[in-house]
């Protein structure tokens, strides 16, 4: 049988290279286009106000550069958010939204804390890995009974993990104020943890503490396990088909399940660096806004989770920066979440204009 | 030689999708009374030219006319409104609605606002389906419904609104031959009663079957039109294929062809080429005994099956959709646990196995559904080509996936498999249906199966694309591997099968070797004839 | 018994307003997670105007509108610009967040004497609140937990008895198969997002004009995101979110009074308990918890892939 | 990292960091206030509001890099930072809160003691005589030891009182929760208790509406920081007040006349004060009166005891 029955292959020759660079250069491009955006509207706003737009975007832009405790505190912000946002990217690329970062964080470092209380005569080479170990553990085992109801009872996991951060906010106030309560800190906080569970500083002063390394470190593995590894790139399946992960030999639910787990893990590690690394103690609040922070930068680093150091760092420069917008120029505080949510509205716009762009050149 | 204005007219019509353009001043004229085919390979842009008309897709130029007056159709209600209904290619359905709900959704009904009165649309769908001969039970949920069922709600859905143009995409490619043949008896129902149908086949058999007149498209253009009288299928194979076939015929061409003339002649064309392949050897590499499987519901849907396949056979299972096809196919692949019963690969019983292992000792499956159990759309296809092996040592250095020899395989499989595809890098989901079948196939080959389940491989596939997934299998059976295929195409399975067996009610009813079998006979015991109950 | 569904009512009614809202959007398939912004930006809305006009029904309607406008503008950006819809959702929160303290920065700025407004008063159903026993229990309230209660019986009559709701229903299920049908799916959409946003605004709303009758930033404590678990417990059904609302508040309302009872159990644990309960409930509630097939996806007619 | 030694004849300036909005119509407004009250005085004056604990070490930094030549944390919480700060930044004077006398306190800090216990025990004195039930509730938010010492002080009270009174402690979680204030408080007045005992912040709105259900005269209610008598007149018994104009004028004054370090305890005459409500009858008032008197010139003495009761 002769008749010839493969196609010519159409092949627009792949140029990744080109490709590659244009969409990083669309991407750095929608990012500046929609903080400009949101900055101009938010100046409108504080002028309408009257307040000086000038010196308040001044101080959103430069207060993590303009002074070295500005840095230490953005790289100290940027460390929990970064985590926050693996906590609930990683069970994402399965496909799994997990909301209780917040609780992950809290009951890691009551993990962490528990260990750098009890063992606070301990030398730091003994006692601050178990600190950060116990950290990661009590996260995965507290996003873990979210991933149990959700493989073996189907309970939705944005309903168990959005009710185990109401649970774990009532859980770390009797630890604070019944376990290891500290009398005079006018507030739910632990006793301080033994010195040998803090993180180390570098340089300074101020300096940086340890945790930041430690970050990057879970950034590069996180990275290579997502995208380099048989089981990553099984999760990630999982998230793209759980039907034909099934069929193709996958454990889809108990990988969805272990998404949630080492989200929750790494959930927890945030929560022992806050405690190792910044308040020394537990103490109520202290989860902060990072479940937010952290689900948004997960959400614009659209499942790519190289992105998301990156993108961390920018909210993280605008955290610091905003808040200190109301030091300087008076700035009522609610407007920088204001422009938060500008800036996130006018990312998504940059991407209809980006569609609507692409369409029209090609 | 119709003196009126036709029922529809198309002119002109272009769509683009990004740097794709699906339809290039694409034409189309059907007249009143007619039943219509429309045909083309896969990406001939005949489904975009139906969503043009259904409003689903806006063109970028051109004119649709209906009965000689212009209209301007923005979405499906505008289509509706004029008179123009779709079956689409897949069902568009509410699952959790019963088929009832489904038909009378998005029009008015009587009675009043604050009430939800079914009773009266109940009895018009019950009158629809008794007159077009489509029998549906109004009230049954749909998701509990066999496709062949679904498939006449599609069309009760249409009739309902009281349609003049009825499109029907590749209707048949969830049909038995039965099932067929009732469906082209209401398509002559609804003809006689005023209506125009175009029918989108892949099968050239059908459209001589159904069809007055039929238009061939190609790369988004009309190639042709031509009516029944005036064309034999060879010559209709040909302006598809676009050459001449008498350079050679294809296996895929001669049974969409040749059937056509005389239904004896596919046989004797295919057995007249000699022996495809030495007898089966090591009869045994695969046996399965007693299996019993239950479906999604707990129903036992598979009722004992017990078969025996050697290395290099081909063995066809024909049978109409929903009589256990699935879940046989499942269980065998290890992808579904059975109740009872043993199935050895080359001699080791896996039941209970978890997948993985099944897939470690080489059994392949193509599913049935490839887009819901074959693809994951949001990967790349190096990607998707890794799905399954991504734990062998051939692609992993140092315990991580080496991506780079991954798109150097992908590039590989790329070109063997003629995948229209962007690269390795090219999104799954962006691809045409038959090139996702291709990316499957890669897949399932590249393990080197000893058993490979095909589960309607080539369903809604052009001439090329089939003789492709043909000249696939039978690289496979010459290097060893047994198959399996369970296929809704009698054609094909004739051609292929070295064996073919009849699926009813979960059970093996009929059995026929290789030019011994006997088309009416197979028909009856698909259809259960002669089978004690 | 009486004293404890007079205490579980009230405490129901934002819950239920705004998980209604919730299963009203959600349902035809927009997924909003701005509730509790929303919420927030509800009460002080609600709060401000009720103040400086001098009528709560006024300070409602309006509360109501601006949430719609926060749903409209969800609506659109979800549907006709495809953007994702947890993300505009989030940034609606934080949005709804500081526009709400920032109105009251503005209105009322820093005083040690706050507003107050009158809070609403219960109005008792004539000849139903002069059943003994059962009368005061159910038929004394305020006239918003009448409405939450009849808003939910509508609701649930729209959705399964209407020919709308029909269609409205198909949006959510399968937008493409309601779209080949001549739905409206946009526009359906966009009205459900708008009046889903607008009950969750009068949720809000209700806590300053029956609790407190004046507005903290923090008045809404989390309820917003619990609202988003309700309505998973509750199957996205009005029938069910009635009962887990009633669920909900009920375990709230025995926590509290297990602690002034003394049980001697650490407060903290105590108030745990409507949560781990309702985890609990969950575990069993596969049979009813079922979820709006394309909840949280967009709808593009030209797109092949699913969504 | 600071903005040069402070000369002699240099303007003061202060920094006010606030954990809650200043528009909270209560302890965050009286911090903005006292602040107000400084820059009425020449200082120059700057705040922040809403800072989370997590972020207190940076706004600290920030105002000592602005060049601030006095900062002052409002709220407990803030002392473990603020003595941090503090030892890092000699040149620079802070004011930090405590309950009680922190133990290493730097020698630049200023400590405000805010001294719960001894206020509230003239509340339990009026709780005991205004009690006909003999059931008092306590309603606080989180279960700090400062809530236990009010906790223990109105039990002293009581006890001093002579009355067979039982106090009954809960806790909302929150001191800004209204709708779990109004419903405990129902809770304890369907429980008996007739004088429910607040120390919220604004969660005490709630509570309130929940005691306006009863008849006047049947059940009282007392609150704490500022007045919020408006919310229910008729059932408003007294209110703990704070003002912190008093103490941050006087601290500023000797960090003026150089003295960047001390101890500054809160109580009558300073800074607090109970005010009684007019419908409390005439000799619950004067037993109150009594007791301020008593705790004024020494001879009541209120323990300070942070364990948890019972
Ligand atoms: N949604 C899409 N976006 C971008 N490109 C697409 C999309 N769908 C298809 N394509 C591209 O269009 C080309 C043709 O696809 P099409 O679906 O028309 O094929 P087909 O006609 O179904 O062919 P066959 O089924 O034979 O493979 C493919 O190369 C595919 O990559
Ligand atoms: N929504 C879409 N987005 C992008 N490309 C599309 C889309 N729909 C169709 N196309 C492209 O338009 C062309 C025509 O596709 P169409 O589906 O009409 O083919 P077809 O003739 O129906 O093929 P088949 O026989 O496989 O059904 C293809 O190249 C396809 O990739
Ligand atoms: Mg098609
Ligand atoms: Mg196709």
């Amino acid at each position: 049988m002769s008749v010839q029955t493969t196609e010519p292959t159409p092949s627009p020759a792949p140029v990744p290279a080109e490709k590659k660079a244009n969409g990083l250069l669309w991407m750095a491009g929608s990012y500046v286009f929609s903080v400009l955006a949101a900055f101009v509207v938010g100046a409108i706003i504080i002028v309408a106000l009257g307040y000086d737009p000038v010196r308040a975007i001044e101080s959103i832009l430069t207060t993590s550069f303009s002074t070295s405790f500005g840095m230490v505190e953005t790289l100290h912000k940027w460390v929990p958010i970064v985590l926050c946002a693996y906590a609930f990217a990683i069970p994402l690329a399965t496909g799994k939204f997990n909301i209780g970062a917040e609780g992950q964080l809290l009951v890691g470092a009551t993990g962490g804390v528990a260990m750098g209380i009890l063992l606070s005569d301990l030398p730091l080479l003994l006692l601050l890995p178990m600190v950060l170990i116990a950290g990661v553990l009590a996260g995965a085992v507290w996003a873990g009974i979210a991933a149990v109801l959700m493989v073996k009872f189907g309970v939705n996991e944005i309903l168990s993990t959005v009710l185990l951060n109401f649970v774990s906010f009532q859980l770390i106030d009797y630890v604070a104020s019944h376990v290891w309560p500290d009398a005079g800190a006018g507030h739910p906080a632990t006793v301080p943890v033994g010195d040998g569970a803090r993180l180390p500083g570098i340089g300074g002063p101020p300096p940086i503490h340890l945790g930041v390394v430690l970050t990057l470190v879970v950034c590069v593995a996180v990275w290579l396990w997502v995208r380099r590894t048989p089981s990553g790139f099984e999760m990630r399946a999982v998230g793209a088909n759980p039907r034909a992960s099934l069929v193709h030999g996958l454990r889809t639910s108990r990988l969805a399940g272990l998404g949630i787990v080492v989200g929750g893990g790494i959930g927890g590690l945030a929560g022992a660096i806050e405690v190792a690394g910044v308040h020394g103690k537990m103490l109520e609040g202290m989860q902060s806004n990072f479940l937010i922070l952290g689900i948004i930068v997960g959400l614009m680093a659209r499942g790519s989770m190289a992105a998301i150091p990156v993108v961390a760092f920018g909210i993280a420069v605008l955290e610091v920066g905003a808040s200190s917008m109301q030091r300087t120029a008076q700035v009522p505080v609610e407007l920088v979440l204001i422009v938060q949510a500008l800036i996130l509205l006018f990312l998504l716009l940059s991407d209809v204009v980006r569609r609507r762009f692409e369409r029209r050149v090609r | 030689m119709s003196q009126s204005a036709p029922r529809l007219a198309m002119r002109g019509i272009v769509k683009e999708f990004g740097p794709v353009r699906a339809l290039d001043h694409a034409e189309l004229e059907v007249a009143p009374r007619e039943i219509h085919g429309l045909l083309g390979g896969n990406g001939a842009g005949k489904t975009t030219l139906m969503n043009v008309l259904y409003g689903l897709y806006r063109a970028d130029a051109g004119s649709i006319a209906i009965d000689g007056t212009e209209v301007s159709i923005a979405s499906p209600k505008d289509a509706i409104d004029a008179g123009v209904g779709m079956v689409h290619q897949s069902f568009l359905q509410i699952d959790s609605y019963t088929v009832t709900e489904n038909i009378v959704l998005g029009t008015k009904l009587p009675g009043p606002a604050w009430r939800l009165d079914l009773s009266d649309p109940r009895e018009q769908v019950a009158e629809l389906s008794s007159r077009f001969g489509l029998h549906v039970d109004p009230d049954a949920i749909v998701e509990d419904l066999p496709v062949g069922v679904r498939q006449r709600v599609e069309i009760l859905k249409a009739l309902y609104r009281g349609v003049g143009t009825l499109i029907l995409d590749e209707p048949t490619t969830n049909l038995t031959p039965g099932e067929v043949d009732e469906l082209f008896g209401s398509m002559r129902t609804m003809v006689d009663e005023g209506l125009s149908v175009i029918l989108i086949t892949h099968k050239i058999r059908e459209t001589m079957a159904a069809c007055d007149r039929m238009t061939v498209m190609r790369d988004g253009q009309r190639i042709a039109t031509v009516r029944r009288e005036e064309t034999d299928a060879e010559a209709l194979a040909g302006i598809m294929v676009g050459r001449d076939l008498d350079d050679g015929v294809p296996e895929a061409a001669v049974i969409a062809t040749g059937v056509v003339e005389d239904v004896e002649d596919v046989a004797e064309v295919v057995e007249s080429a000699e022996p495809l392949r030495p007898d089966p050897v090591d009869s045994g590499a695969v046996r399965v005994e007693g299996l019993r499987v239950r479906n999604d519901h707990g129903v036992e849907a598979v009722r004992g099956l017990s078969l025996s396949m050697g290395r290099g056979e081909i063995l066809g299972v024909a049978g109409v959709a929903g009589n256990g096809q699935v879940e046989f196919a499942e269980a065998i692949a290890g992808v579904r646990q059975p109740e009872t019963g043993h199935v050895w690969i080359r001699g080791t019983d896996l039941v209970g196995r978890p997948t993985r292992e099944w897939l470690a000792a080489k059994v392949a499956y193509v599913p049935e559904d490839r887009d819901g159990d074959g693809v994951l759309p949001t990967m790349t296809v190096a990607e998707n080509l890794v799905l399954g092996s991504q734990r062998s040592s051939d692609i992993r250095r140092a315990g991580l996936i080496d991506w780079k020899e991954a798109r150097q395989k992908a590039a590989e499989a790329i070109a063997t498999y003629s995948i229209r595809a962007n690269g390795p890098n090219a999104l799954a989901g962006d691809l045409s249906g038959g090139n996702i079948q291709r990316v499957i196939l890669a897949r399932a080959f590249a393990h080197e199966p000893s058993l490979l389940i095909l589960h309607n491989p080539t369903r809604g596939l052009d001439l090329r694309s089939t003789q492709f997934v043909y000249e696939q299998v039978h690289a496979a059976t010459a290097a060893g591997c047994s198959v399996l295929l369970l296929s809704e195409d009698l054609d094909e399975l004739v051609a292929l099968s070295d064996r073919l067996v009849t699926i009813y009610n979960g059970e093996f009813v009929g059995e026929w070797a290789r030019g011994a079998v006997d088309q009416v006979a197979v028909g009856q015991s698909m259809a259960g004839v002669g089978v004690e109950r | 018994m009486a004293e404890f569904v007079a205490l579980v009512l009230p405490a129901m009614v934002p819950f239920v307003l705004a998980a209604q809202g919730t299963v009203l959007s959600g349902r035809a398939g927009v997924f909003n997670v701005s509730q509790e912004g929303l919420m927030v930006l509800g009460a002080a809305v609600g709060f401000l105007v009720s103040y400086s006009v001098g009528s709560n029904a006024v300070g409602v309607f309006v509360a109501a509108a601006v949430a719609g406008l926060f749903g409209l503008i969800l609506g659109v950006m979800t549907t006709n610009w495809r953007l994702d819809q947890f993300i505009v959702g989030l940034a609606l929160y934080f949005a709804a967040l500081g526009l709400a303290s920032l109105l009251y920065r503005v209105a009322v700025g820093t005083t040690l004497e706050p507003p107050l407004i009158p809070t609403l008063e219960s109005y008792p159903i004539p000849l139903l609140s002069k059943i003994p026993y059962l009368g005061e229990m159910f038929f004394d309230h305020d006239l918003l937990v009448y409405t939450a209660f009849v808003l939910s019986g509508l609701l649930f009559w729209f959705m399964y008895r209407t020919n709308a709701g029909l269609r409205f229903r198909a949006c959510g299920e399968n937008p493409r198969s309601a779209d080949s049908l001549g739905v409206n799916v946009a526009r359906t959409r966009i009205v459900a997002s708008v009046l889903g946003a607008a009950l969750v605004g009068v949720a809000g709303a209700y806590l300053p004009m029956v609790y407190t009758g004046t507005f903290t930033e923090g008045m809404v404590a989390g309820r917003g995101w619990l609202v988003i678990a309700l309505a998973f417990l509750g199957g996205w059904r009005p029938q069910y979110i009635l009962a887990g609302a009633a669920f909900f508040a009920g375990m709230e309302v025995l926590a509290l009074r297990a602690q002034v009872a003394g049980v001697g159990i650490p407060h903290q644990f105590v108030l745990m308990l409507p949560y781990v309960a309702t985890l609990v409930v969950m575990m069993f509630a596969f049979r009813w918890a079922r979820q709006p097939r394309f909840l949280g996806q967009n709808y593009d007619r030209e797109s092949r892939l699913a969504g | 990292a600071c903005g040069g030694e402070s000369g002699g004849g240099d303007e003061v300036s202060v920094a006010g960091i606030f954990s809650g909005p200043t528009t909270d119509a209560d302890y965050n407004a009286l911090g903005l206030k006292a602040l107000e009250a400084a820059e009425a005085d020449g200082a120059r004056t700057g705040h922040s509001e809403s800072v989370p604990v997590p972020d207190i070490e940076r706004v600290l930094n920030e105002y000592v890099a602005d060049g601030f030549s006095v900062v002052w944390t409002h709220g407990s919480q803030f002392y473990d930072a603020t003595a941090k700060i503090a030892e890092q930044n000699p040149d620079v004077t802070f004011i930090a809160e405590f309950d009680g006398e922190p133990e290493n306190q730097p020698e630049n800090v200023w400590v405000i003691d805010r001294n719960f216990h001894t206020v509230f025990y003239p509340i339990g004195t009026l709780a005991a005589n205004l009690s006909s039930s003999g059931q008092v509730g306590y309603l606080g938010g989180l279960s700090l030891p400062f809530s236990y010492s009010e906790v223990h002080a109105v039990e002293q009270a009581i006890a001093d009182s002579g009355k067979d009174v039982t106090l009954n402690p809960v806790w909302s979680g929150d001191f800004n929760e209204t709708v779990k204030a109004q419903q405990l408080t129902t809770q304890l007045l369907s429980g008996g208790n007739d004088v429910i005992v607040t120390s919220l912040n604004l969660g005490v709105v709630g509570a309130f509406k929940a005691v306006t259900q009863k008849p006047a005269g049947e059940a009282w209610l007392t609150v704490k920081y500022t007045d919020k008598s408006k919310n229910g007149p008729d059932h408003y018994a007294a209110t703990v007040l704070y003002d912190f104009e008093q103490p941050l004028t006087e601290i500023l004054e000797s960090i003026e006349s150089g003295e960047r370090s001390g101890y500054y305890q809160m109580g009558f005459g300073k800074g607090a004060s109970v005010e009684v409500s007019d419908a409390v009858p005439a000799e619950v008032r004067t037993a109150v009166e009594e007791a301020v008197e008593g705790i004024k010139d020494g001879s009541i003495t209120v323990e300070l005891d942070q364990t948890e009761p019972k």
